[in-house]
Order: C-alpha cells, then structure tokens, then sequence
C-alpha cells in the first residue's frame, strides 16, 4: 500500500449527481482511462459545495481538489450552479493570496453526456496536480 | 556556593541558550508588535520591556492537550470483535518559563489549589507543572490597566515563582525562591550575584506605589452580594461587553476546560482545550438548555468566581492576579476592576458615577423598574 | 466642540429611543469605551475624540427590537447600510447620529511610539497632532502617523447614511486606488512567502473569538460553526491547521459582506491581522462584480445571488 | 454500530481489474464494520437476498453495497435494505465500477482505490440518520406542452384513461409538423388524412382543455402539484365569436404576410387561418402586418366579420392551472438555411428546404399541390436533393444524422416522379440510413422503380447559372466530380432544437444537451422519463425522431403518468433541507437563495424568528446549507458532517 501512496496524490472531487456524476459514469461506461488519484464524493448540485470543504480539504491532506457541476443554464435545480460558480471564483482568487498555488483547484462544467470532457478534465488535472507535486510535505500525524 | 546569580545583559541570550540545552526555555518573544510566550530559540526575538500579551500559562496548561490517545483493534480473523488500546499522554518536557511576571507567577498558584492540593490530582497539569520552573522578571513600571497589588500581588511579589530576576543597568541579578529554582545558579555563563543584591531589592521596592489600586480604601476587594445578585447591575455594567474569550484565554489564572474526543477511522485522541465561561457553549446542555443564556450572567460568573466562589472555597485567596490583560486587551475595554470596585456598596447608583454618590432607596428603586 | 454638539443632538432623540450607543472614557486617557445611555443625565459623560475608535454599530443586531441612536463615523455608517441590505436590522428603529471624522487613531501604534509606557494624559490638537504625557515625558504625534490604516485610504470621512450630522460633511482626499494598495502589494510575494506569513500570523491565535465577537457582520455568534460539534468543521485542537480553518471560516462567511471596519483586527490580543483576508476578497468582489458593500442599501451582497451570464468569470482551462 | 459491506464482483466488471478479496478484507478492519464479503452480482435476486440474510443474521444496522454507480441502482438496494426492516437511507453506495474497474488499468491501484472509495462510504454510512417520507395528495391532472403528434397522442392516451388534460400549443393550431407533410412515408398515406381526425378527437374530448397560441410562463411547484401560469397570446379575435368562416382573411388588404405555417413558400393574409383543417379552427390576425396595427388605420375585418369577433385591443391573458405531472412534446426546428451559405444561404429562390417542398407537394398548399419553382413557378424537370444539409457536420456543431431525412427524401423524389413523370431526380447523400420497418425497401423502390439517380458524396457548391442552379459534388463511389443542372434543388435540413428549448427546460428543471435536445433518464431503460420526477419527454424534443416513434414516446408518457397517478398520494422525498431552531439566528440568508421559494420565515414562541422549510416544495439542491453561515439548515443526507467525513476519509488518512 506505501507503494501506492507514494505514486498518487489526494485529489478530492466534488460532483453534481445530475450531471457531472453521470458524466463521470458516462465515461466510465465508456471504458475511458483515467487516472486512479481522484476519489469523488457525490452531492446533489454544485451550489452544494460550500468553499469551505474545499479549503478544508487541502488544509487537510489534499494535494487537489475538483468541482464539477451541470453547465451554466442547465442546472438541475436551475440556479445552483449560478451560486456555485460566483462562490468558487472567489476562492479561486482567495487561494493564491494564502500561498496555495490555485492550480490546485479546478471548478468545471459536464454535463452527463459529456464522459469525454470528463476523462479529459480528470486527465489533465490529475497531471496537473502532479507536476505541482504534494502540497503537504511534512504531513501533520493528527487523527 | 553563591545564594544569588547574575547575568550580564549582553549576555543574556547565550544564558538562555544554556538553559535550553536540558529543557524548553519559554519566553517572551517579539512577534510584530506582539509580545508572546513561545520555544526560545537562536531566530526568537527577546522582550522584556513589557509583559507579553498573553500569559505563560499555556506552558503548564496548554490551549490544547491530548490527555490520551485511542486506536481501534479489528479482530483478524473476526469482525465482529473489536478491542481498544489506551495510551495515556505521560511525556511532559522539562521547560523554564524566563520572564514571567510576578502576577503571571502567582496565577499558578491559583491553579495549583484546583489541580494539584486536592485529593484527585490531575496528572497533566501536575506532570507539567513539576517539571517545568518558573523564573519570574519584577516589573520596573506597571502596565496599562494592572492593579496587583490590590489583589495581594505587587511588582516584585514572589509567590508562584522559582526564581526572581531583577533587571538592573548592567545585567540580571539572580535569585533562587525555591528549592527547584537554586537549580538556575549551576548554569554556566551566571556569575555570583552577591554584589548586585543590595542594588537589586531596592529597585524591587520602586515600583510597588506606582501600581494603582482601584480598591484603595479597603486596601482590598469588597463584594457586596445583594448588589451581586441584582441582574440590572449586570445588565448596566456589562452591555457593552462582546461575550469574547480575551479576558479569559489571556487570564492567568482561567483554568476552565472543555474535553473533546476527535476520532480519524481507527485512531484517535482525547483532548483537553481551553474552554471560557464567556462563551455560550461553556455552560451549554445536552437538552439545548443554558443556565447562562445571556452575557450578563456569564460575566457575573466571571467575575464571581473570581471575587467570590474561589475566595470562598480556597481560604479567601482571591482568583484574580491583578495582571490587566483583561482590562487592556478588551476590544471595548471592560475594566474588571471598576466593576469590582462597584460591588462595594450594597447599591448601586446606575450613572457609573463614583461609588461615593451612592443614591437613597427611592432613587434605586425607580431606576430598577 | 464636537463633543457638545454631540451632547445635544443626542439629548435632542433621547426621548425618542430606549438606548443611546456613544462614547465615554475608558480605564485609562488612552481609551475610550462603548456606552450605553438609558438615563438623561448620563449624557454629560459622553466623549468625542480621536480615541472613539470602536464600531458601536456591532451592537445593533442583538438590539433589534429595541429603539436605539447611535453614533456613526463614516466607516461605521457602512455596517448600518450593510446591515439593511442584508435585513439585520430595522431602518426605523434606529436612530443615526452621524459624525463625519478625520480619522481616528489606533492605540496601538501609540503605545508602540511611547515605548509601551503608561499614558498619563492624551491631548488633541486642531491639526491632527497629539500630545502624548508618560512618565518619561511629552511627546507629540501626528494623527496621520498613528491612525489605523484604514484611516489612510478613508473614502467615506462622512457617514454614508445618518438622521442627524454633527459637524460639517467631509470629502475624502484620499486616492481610491489607494484602497487596495496594500493587498496588491501583498501579492507581489511568493505563494511560499504568503503561506509562511499566514502560517506565522495565525499560529499566534488563541481562539478567543474576539475577532469574531467584534465583528458586526458575524452575525451567529454563539452559533459559531468554530465551536459546534454537529457540524464539526474544527476541533478544538490548537494546531496551525485548525486556527488557519477558524480563519478561513472566518473570511469566506464574511466574504462580500465585510465593511472593512477593521474591528475584527483592533481587537484581536494577538496581532493578527484578520481583516487582511476580507479585504482581499472584497478586492475581488469589485472587481467581478462592481460590487462594495455597505454603499447601496439596494445592493445584494454577491454571493447571495447571481447572474445568468458573468461576463466577468471566465472558464478555467487546465 | 453495526455496518455491513457487500462488493460486487459484478461478474469480471469488477472483479477483473479489481482485487475485490482485497478490498472485503481491508474493509473488514474498518471500525464499526462488522461484515465484510463479496458477491458475483450482488444486484440479482440471490444477491440481495444476501443482504438481506446478513442484515438478520449480523444484525446489521448500516448497509454498503460496493458496486456500480449509484445513479444505476441505488434505489434497488434501498428498497432491498428496507425489506429487511433497515431505515432505506441507513444505505450507500460505493461506485466501484464506473468509477474505479472500468477507468482503471492497474490492478493494484485501482484496489487501493475501491478500498477508499468503501472506506468513504463506510464512514458517511455512519453519519447518515433516519429519515422518513411523508405522503401528500397529487393532483391528477396533466399538462402537455406542444400538440404536435406526440403530444396529441400523449393527451388522447391520458384523457381516454380518464386523466383531465390541458394542451397547450404554441401556435394557432395543433397537428405541429405532421400537419405540414403531404404524405407519410413508407406507405404514401395522406398526412392529413390520417392526422385529421386525431386533432379533432382532441378538439372534441371532454377531458381535454385545449390552449391554443399559448405558451407557458411559469412553472412552480414539484411532481402532484405543479402551478403553471399559461401565456394565452392576443390573437386579436374573439374565439368564442370566431365561426372560423373565413370571410376575414378573404378581405383583408394586407396580403403580403409571411405565412409561418408555410414556411413562407406563399404569402398569406394578415388575418389568417393557418390551413383549412386547423384545429381550432379560428383566425388570427398577425400584428407585424396587420394595416390596423402597422399604420394604425384599416379595420377591414371588423367590418366584414359577421359576428364582430375582431378585437384590436386584445392583450395577452395570463391564465394559472394546477396540474400534477408534465409532458414535454415540444417537438424541433430546423437549421436556418443561411447557416449554409455553400448551398446558397437562402439566396436562391430555387433552393429550398424538404418542409418547404411538402408544402409545394401538398394539394392543400400555397401551389395546391403543383410542384412549380418559386422563381418562375414553371414546372422543374431535374430536381436534386442534397440530404444532410447541416446534419452530420461537425463544422457547424452539429455531428449528429436528423434521422428522418434519408426516408423524406426517398419520398418526394417518389412524389417528383409522380407528379411530373418527365422529370429527373438526383440526391446527394452520405449513407441512406432506412433502418425501419420497410424503410430500406422504400428507398430502393425509389431508386429501382422510380430512377431516382442517388450519388453518394457531399455537394460542395450550389450556384445559379441562367435559370439552372448548377449543384457541384463528389461522386465518391465513382471518385469524380459530379456537376448537376437542376431546375430546383431540396435541402434536407438538419432537424435542430427549438430556439427557447433551453428556457423551456429551466422552467420545467431538466436537462438538455449541448443541443437543446432535452435529456431522458436513461437512454435505454427510462426513454420517457426526466431527472425530474413528475416530468415526460415525448417526440423530437428528447432528439430527432419520425412519426411512428413519437407516437410511441406520446403513448409510453402517457402510460407513465396513468402509472404515477394510479396512487392518490405520493410520498415526499425526505433528503430535504431541515433547520436546526436552535442554531438558527434569522439572518434568512437561506430563504434569498433559495432557488425554488421553499424557505420562508417563522417566529417562535419566544419571539426569535427562523427559518422554516416547506418540505414538499424543497429540491434537496443543498445551496442553502452551502449559504448558512451557522450550519443551522442541513440538507438531510447530504449534510455537512455527511460530506465531511468523506472529505476525512479521503484525507486524515
């Protein structure tokens, strides 16, 4: 398992059930490859992700963190993603003036039918991610 | 050997150096324009102009503590079982605390009735507190807000402390209070401190007139528990008070605590964090019910407790080092003093006019209504 | 002078409200403190100078159903506009006496220039100098050296909204980019730098909430996500990671709504510079969204609300 | 606690590139995980059996089910979990197949990945809490949008079962593009002629309320009971006066309108009745040509109507109605012509569109069946069909077949030969895709039977050379260039989406593609059905589709609201928001977010005011407990200390 550890890095995405989970199934349906460092967790929209499990995530042992929801307009729940969006910009902006590289984070679009876009997104973050390397050198051992 | 030490002032640094060659020297450090406690080391700034902001307390009963640590065992070949292991957290560092303040010294004490001279002990802060020696530097002026020696402290006070270090031109003259403390003068780079004694217990003696004392005429706190037990004096002397944890997270002599377990999939931890009667959770019940719903109650605690429950509990020793940081550090200046100094009288005129104007009944009780 | 004026306009709604919010003297010449007037007579004790530094505006959500005046300076008068853009409080039950002011002064930077030495006597001049007594002598100050540095960049010297003024309105000379000069500065560091200098401003915090207390637009208070455990954003540990989430926590809820008051800053007992955060990111709520809050009662605070298309998010590529 | 964790094998879907032992046996070292095993597919009947079994004998409390994507069977093991007594959202769901063996090419990591992805479900599976359904009434009425013939079969199908339905079309009549065809393909049966008689059912059906020139404004509310708010456009006469006589439009003086119902082969009136069997049939009088309402003055009609319907001074009505599920037909467009300018953009008067050539083919038409040219309206000998114009190209963002174009074609060039048996028709084409039922048959009758010259190959120019259009292609069987002197030439244009189909779809709160074309459930097993329950696609709004399958969409969503609206209550979903009245502070942050109006204030007894949710007009999207500042409003199942106890599991580790 240290094997393992030590060739991924924690990569957090938060996805839309209605579109951008079914994305990521569409490309699973697919057989699109990806790289193994993302672990999702699913939430209802995106105006669901508060910034701040964002923040906590990489305050936490994340190395990278991705947002995707349904395309502007085409929100299950019509304006979630309209929140989200304004939300996620800002701590866009706001990371890098902590001394977190904002590269880090990722905030996108994909609709269900889109599995392409999606193993293309998780591809290309998840190199990203890795040429920026661990964000957490020395971990803090807290349970 | 000698009775007293002395260390010359540019020497000073190379002297805590050696000191934390076998334990923590903990000292005030210049951070910005903020004095702190921290780990000296060679990149730490020394200030010894002023007291820190906070106290030193946080060296024997730190912001946060792991009492023990827990982990969770899976049985291998069933499930179902599952055993638990404790480790309790023993390992408490030797540490100096250099440049406490005699009221910062004497808040220990206060501590040390509840924590350690009882029939239950707790091992955490006695752990810290034995092995940890506490060198205390006498205040040449006083700081805004400070009145020690109203309550039983002054500026050279030695209750509490180790050792007293009294800064003089040249250096700083040495001397053991305890036991523990004659320790100090084994430590290379002191020299015998004979000659600077006499220079040293005048200076001592300086500074205590120059200390206010907002109780003079009763040369100590009195407390009136009618007007104590009245809400509208609360109501009246508090509103202004925002309900923060300043006063007493950088209180000397706040010993409360809150106990939370944190649990990460198989391990985890019990911790022990500052917690203060002036936050609405302090007293928060299960059933969503608090006693002390409201800040008037909370800061009648504070202040009871303090002034009343403790003296009474602990042979009138008051809660209360006189150290200021509450007056001085509150965002809108709440002067624990003055409201003290309120409680005197058996009433109160509600004009924050001086305690002497005191009112007739008639007056009061129109004002009450 | 002020100060009468003040006395009077202030006896002049006295009848019309429960409390009045003013200023009086606090322990020492240094300080002044918040006061709350119900009776007549204790107007005399009120005070107007330099050292009125604090928000007394704080106090009006957990006032709301009473009637109460307060004394607004022009940075205060933001919270007020805040508070009714945000419904906080009602608008008729509030009585403002407005002052325009030429800055105030940060008791901090006053000690710092006396050595830290007990103040003995403060005097005010009528060119922003003042006169500082300590034991070790006189010294004399200029307002512009010992004010907060929101003082500096002041674009609003007059309250923005008010029932009463007492004296004379104000123009700001102060350059608008001047606002954000010091945050733009902070950018030229490097993401290293900046994570080091967080790292080493927010391991100092205790968590004694006074920033948070002191903050009039930190409106759950005791309901603090800082403190509960259901939801459990923090423990109560006192590492670095859980005072960086107090912060961010902190900022992200007071993101587009912060008025730069700079309360949360005064009050904090440990230096750190809290407000930093907030005006960061009301630097880029201007920026996306032309928006500032406490200016426009009529104004939403963006974050609570969205346009179908923002011209001004562009998509992140990878 | 006692959670219990199945992984699937799901056959070698899993098990192939998964170590699912593996991953039973780190699971089985997770606290509180009492049970731990695998199953070759735990989704068939032996295998929730299992579940079951194991929730009895391991009294089990929390179930995780290590499988497929959530969004494939979620609900399955909920009700599995629930039959063995467990609260259904004591339940998760690690997706390990989508997500994990299906992306993955390495065995090992894609193991250490599935142990986390359990792990994750393990530790919010302890966080979940109970939560209950409460049932409400539905109201058993329905709303079709568009009558075209999908949503004409939709509501003759709902009505005949007893439903009340309200049709509401857009235009002055139903019958949607059926009604323009001349005929139908393969049979050569007369649209209208089999149409017809539809529209008049729906017309004459007591249990249907038609709109007609009405649109939908708002849609509120959620599955049993939805408000609408229903547009009914002024038509400027009275229809409950209009006989549908016809008087009006033979006397009115504006006589250059553009006929919409045409496609604008001919002009019309400025009052018109579309088309003879229009249903209902009523006039309308078009204000953009109107002499009344362009120069202010004229009055014809008023005068001439003989039971003064005419009203000048209609206004729009704004009508609201309480329905309980939805059917979307809202059929398509097509591509404008000038988004291909190669075939001329519209500027040659011979180049027209296949819905434009229906009308000219159509006895009914502008040129009562007379298949003249506009330019001249002599009568064309060579005509060229040129099939996916539009469709198939990627250049112009549409890489999708229209489906039915091949058949349309095949069609009226049979019709061509039929009506001018001297002419010659050639077509253009990328691949004849006839795959129905005597579909393939049809077009190679066109070819054998009728000489229909087919060239397989792209027509890259079209340009006028005299009174000939001259058609430029490839002819790439033969590896040639081909060069055509029509007389006319025919687009099949690319069936496109309607222009408001993305607002359609934000009132109605489903998804559409990056086309407009609206989203089903799932592609295969729910054709009909929308993320929003309570909602139905049928026709050429879900993509394009001829007749018989849009009678069959009409039919099969109609059949599931009869299915929906067999129960006289539903039961709410109970993953809604919820507030804590203890946490609250009533800053009503939550009730200005708050995309569907769920939230509103509440004052206690003690005077404090709070939030307070109406839980059956919720969503469960989640904004407001992203937007309260307190944590006071949680949305159940997703709360905060749900999400975050995934996030830890993914990172105190």
């Amino acid at each position: 398992m240290s094997d393992v550890a030590a060739r991924e890095l924690r990569i957090v995405g938060f996805l839309c059930n209605w579109c951008s989970y079914g994305g990521a199934d569409t490309a699973g349906v697919s057989r699109f490859k990806q790289p193994t460092d993302l672990r999702i967790i699913r939430v209802p929209c995106s105006g669901r992700v508060d910034p701040l499990f964002i923040v906590k995530a990489l305050l936490n042992g994340a190395d990278g963190v991705l947002v995707s929801g349904c395309h502007p307009r085409d929100c299950h729940y019509t304006d979630g993603n309209f929140y989200a969006r304004r939300r996620l910009e800002m701590l866009k902006r706001l990371l890098p003036f902590l001394g977190i590289d904002e590269r880090r984070f990722h905030y996108t679009w994909i609709s269900a039918s889109e599995g392409g876009k999606w193993q293309q997104t998780v591809t290309d973050f998840t190199k990203r991610v890795h040429e920026l390397g661990p964000l957490h050198a020395k971990k803090e051992a807290t349970p | 050997m000698a009775d007293t030490g002395f260390v010359q002032k540019e020497k000073l640094n190379d002297f805590l150096n050696e000191l934390s060659k076998d334990a923590v020297v903990y000292a005030p450090c210049l951070e910005g324009d903020t004095v702190i406690f921290k780990a000296f080391d060679s990149g730490t700034t020394l200030c010894l102009d002023r007291p820190a902001n906070n106290p030193p307390k946080l060296v024997v009963f730190p912001q946060s503590e792991t009492l023990f640590s827990f982990k969770y065992k899976k049985d291998a070949e069933d499930p179902r079982k599952m055993s638990v292991e404790l480790e309790a957290n023993t390992d408490f560092p030797r540490a100096i605390i250099f440049g406490a303040r005699p009221c910062d010294a004497k808040g220990f004490r206060i501590y040390d009735s509840v924590y350690i001279d009882t029939n239950t002990p707790d091992p955490y802060y006695k752990g810290r507190r034995e092995k940890t020696m506490i060198a205390t530097l006498c205040c040449s002026a006083p700081s805004p807000g400070c009145f020690c020696v109203a309550v039983g402290g002054g500026p050279a006070h030695r209750e509490g402390s180790d050792v007293l270090i009294t800064q003089l031109e040249k250096g700083y003259f040495i001397e053991p209070v305890t036991e523990k403390g004659r320790a100090i003068l084994n430590v290379p780079r002191i020299e015998d401190g004979e000659q600077y004694a006499e220079e040293a217990h005048k200076r001592q003696l300086e500074s205590h007139d120059l200390v206010r004392n907002p109780f003079a005429e009763d040369g100590q706190p009195k407390i009136s528990r009618a007007l104590f037990d009245l809400d509208e004096f609360w109501e009246h002397v508090v509103s202004k008070c925002l309900s923060c944890g300043a006063c007493t997270y950088l209180c000397p002599t706040c010993y409360c605590f809150n106990i939370t377990d944190e649990q990460a999939l198989n391990n985890g931890e019990r911790i022990r964090s500052w917690d203060g009667c002036m936050f609405s959770h302090f007293t928060l019940e299960g059933s969503g019910h608090n006693p002390r719903p409201t800040k008037f109650k909370r800061f009648k605690n504070r202040v009871g407790h303090k002034f009343l429950y403790y003296p009474e509990k602990y042979n009138g020793v008051i809660a209360c080092c006189g150290c200021g940081r509450c007056i001085r550090h509150c965002p809108v200046s709440v002067d624990i003093s003055e409201i003290v100094s309120y409680l005197r009288g058996p009433r109160f005129e509600f004009t924050n006019e001086p305690p002497e104007s005191m009112g007739t009944d008639t007056n009061s009780q129109e004002q009450k209504q | 002078m002020i100060s009468q004026r003040l006395r009077e306009a202030i006896a002049g709604v006295f009848s019309e409200v429960d409390v009045a919010l003013a200023y009086q003297q606090g322990f020492d010449k240094l300080h002044a403190t918040p006061c709350f007037m119900t009776m007549p007579e204790e107007i005399n004790k009120l005070i107007w100078n330099p050292l009125c530094v604090h928000n007394l505006t704080s106090y009006l959500p957990s006032l709301k159903k009473k009637k109460v005046a307060v004394v607004v300076k022009g940075c205060d008068s933001r919270t007020i506009v805040q508070f009714m853009q945000e419904g906080l409080i009602n608008r008729e039950n509030v009585v403002i006496i407005g002052i325009p002011c030429n800055g105030v002064i940060s008791v901090n930077k006053v000690l710092h220039e006396t050595n830290h030495e007990p103040i003995e006597d403060i005097t005010f001049g009528e060119n922003g100098e003042i006169t500082v007594k300590t034991l070790k002598g006189e010294k004399t100050l200029l307002l512009s050296d010992v004010c907060p540095d929101k003082c500096k960049t002041c674009q609003y010297p007059t309250p923005i909204v008010y029932d009463r003024l007492v004296g004379d309105p104000i123009t700001s000379d102060k350059s608008p980019d001047s606002v954000y000069a010091d945050i733009k500065e902070f950018e030229n560091k490097t993401l290293e730098e900046r994570l080091q200098y967080w790292e080493q401003e927010f391991d100092r915090c205790i968590r004694c909430y006074a920033c948070r207390n002191a903050c009039p637009m930190c409106i759950c208070q005791d309901s603090c996500i800082a403190e509960t455990r259901d939801p459990h954003w923090i423990s109560q540990r006192a590492t670095l990671s859980e005072k960086f989430m107090f912060h961010m926590i902190h900022a992200l809820h007071l993101a587009g709504r912060c008025v730069e008051c700079g309360e949360c800053e005064r009050a904090c007992p440990m230096g750190i510079p809290v407000n930093k955060l907030k005006r960061k990111i009301n630097l880029d709520m201007k920026e996306l969204f032309g928006y500032e809050p406490g200016i426009d009662p009529e104004d939403k605070p963006p974050l609570y609300t969205f346009k179908v298309d923002e011209v001004t998010i562009k998509e992140h590529k990878i | 606690m006692r959670v219990g964790v199945f992984i699937c094998h799901c056959g070698n879907n899993i098990a192939g590139t998964v170590d699912v032992a593996k991953v039973a046996e780190e699971t089985r070292k997770l606290p509180g995980v009492v049970y731990a095993t695998t199953y070759m597919y735990t989704c068939s009947e032996p295998g929730q059996e299992e579940i079951k079994k194991a929730i009895k004998n391991e009294n089990l409390d929390r179930v995780v089910v290590s499988a497929c994507s959530p969004r494939m069977h979620e609900l399955t093991f909920r009700r599995t979990v629930e039959k063995a007594g467990l609260n259904r959202y004591f339940f998760e769901m690690a997706n390990i197949r989508e997500h994990v063996s299906w992306i993955g090419e390495n065995k090992e990591l894609n193991t250490n990945k599935a142990i986390e992805a359990v792990r994750m479900a393990v530790e919010k599976v302890k966080q979940n809490k109970p939560l209950y359904s409460s049932s409400f009434k539905i109201n058993k009425r329905v709303l079709v949008i568009g009558g075209g013939v999908a949503g004409m079969q939709a509501a003759l199908d709902c009505a005949d079962g007893g439903l009340e339905v309200l049709l509401v079309e857009k235009s002055p009549s139903v019958g949607g593009m059926m009604a323009r065809l001349d005929k139908t393909f393969p049979t050569i049966d007369c649209s209208i002629c089999i149409l017809g008689p539809k529209m008049v059912d729906v017309a004459q059906h007591d249990k249907i309320k038609l709109y007609a020139y009405s649109e939908i404004d708002e849609i509120k509310g959620y599955v049993g009971n939805y408000q609408i708010k229903i547009r009914k456009k002024a038509t400027y006469v009275d229809w409950t006066k209009c006989t549908g006589c016809g008087t009006c439009m033979e006397k009115c003086p504006s006589k250059n309108s553009y006929d919409h119902f045409n496609f604008g082969v001919a002009p019309t009136r400025a009052i018109n009745i579309p088309f003879p069997q229009a249903i209902p049939k009523k006039a309308k009088i078009d204000p953009d040509y109107c002499r009344q309402f362009v120069k202010g003055k004229c009055g014809v009609c008023a005068k001439v109507c003989p039971t003064k319907a005419i009203d000048y001074e209609m206004q729009d009505e704004v009508i609201t109605e309480e329905v309980g599920a939805i059917i979307v037909s809202t059929g398509y467009s097509l591509i404008d012509i000038e988004r291909l300018p190669e075939y001329g953009g519209g500027r040659y008067p011979d180049v027209i569109t296949g819905i434009q050539y229906e009308r000219i083919l159509n006895a009914s038409g502008p040129t009562s069946g007379h298949i003249v040219r506009p330019s001249d309206h002599v009568e064309p000998k060579t005509v060229v069909f040129v099939a996916c114009a539009g469709s198939r190209d990627k250049s112009i963002g549409i890489p999708y077949c229209s489906n039915f174009c091949c058949m349309y074609i095949a069609k009226q060039a049979i019709l061509t030969k039929d009506h001018v048996p001297d002419s010659q028709s050639y077509v253009f084409y990328m691949d004849i895709r006839s795959p129905g039922k005597g579909y393939d048959e049809f077009t190679r009758r066109a070819q054998e039977e009728y000489g229909v010259k087919y060239i397989r190959g792209r027509v890259s120019r079209i340009y006028p050379k005299g009174n000939k259009m001259i058609v430029k292609g490839a002819d790439t069987l033969l590896g040639t260039q081909v060069e055509v002197e029509a007389d006319l030439v025919v687009l099949g244009t690319a069936v496109i989406s309607n222009s408001d189909a993305g607002h359609m779809a934000e009132k109605l709160h489903i998804s559409y593609d990056t086309f407009g074309f609206y989203v089903e459930s799932h592609p295969k097993l729910r054709p009909v059905e929308t993320n929003t329950s309570g909602v139905f696609l049928a026709g050429a709004c879900q993509g394009p589709k001829d007749i018989p399958a849009s009678v069959c969409q009409g039919s099969a969503a109609a059949s599931k609201v009869q299915a929906l609206f067999s129960k006289d209550m539903l039961e709410s979903d109970p993953a809604v928001a919820k507030v804590n009245i203890n946490a609250c502070v009533g800053c009503l942050k939550c009730v200005k977010t708050c995309p569907f109006q769920a939230i509103k204030e509440k004052e206690l007894r003690d005077g404090r005011v709070v939030a307070d949710v109406i839980e059956t007009v919720c969503a469960g999207c989640g904004v407001c407990t992203s937007t309260c500042p307190c944590g006071a409003i949680q949305l159940q199942h997703f709360t905060d200390n749900q999400l975050l106890a995934e996030v830890n599991a993914i990172c105190l580790t």
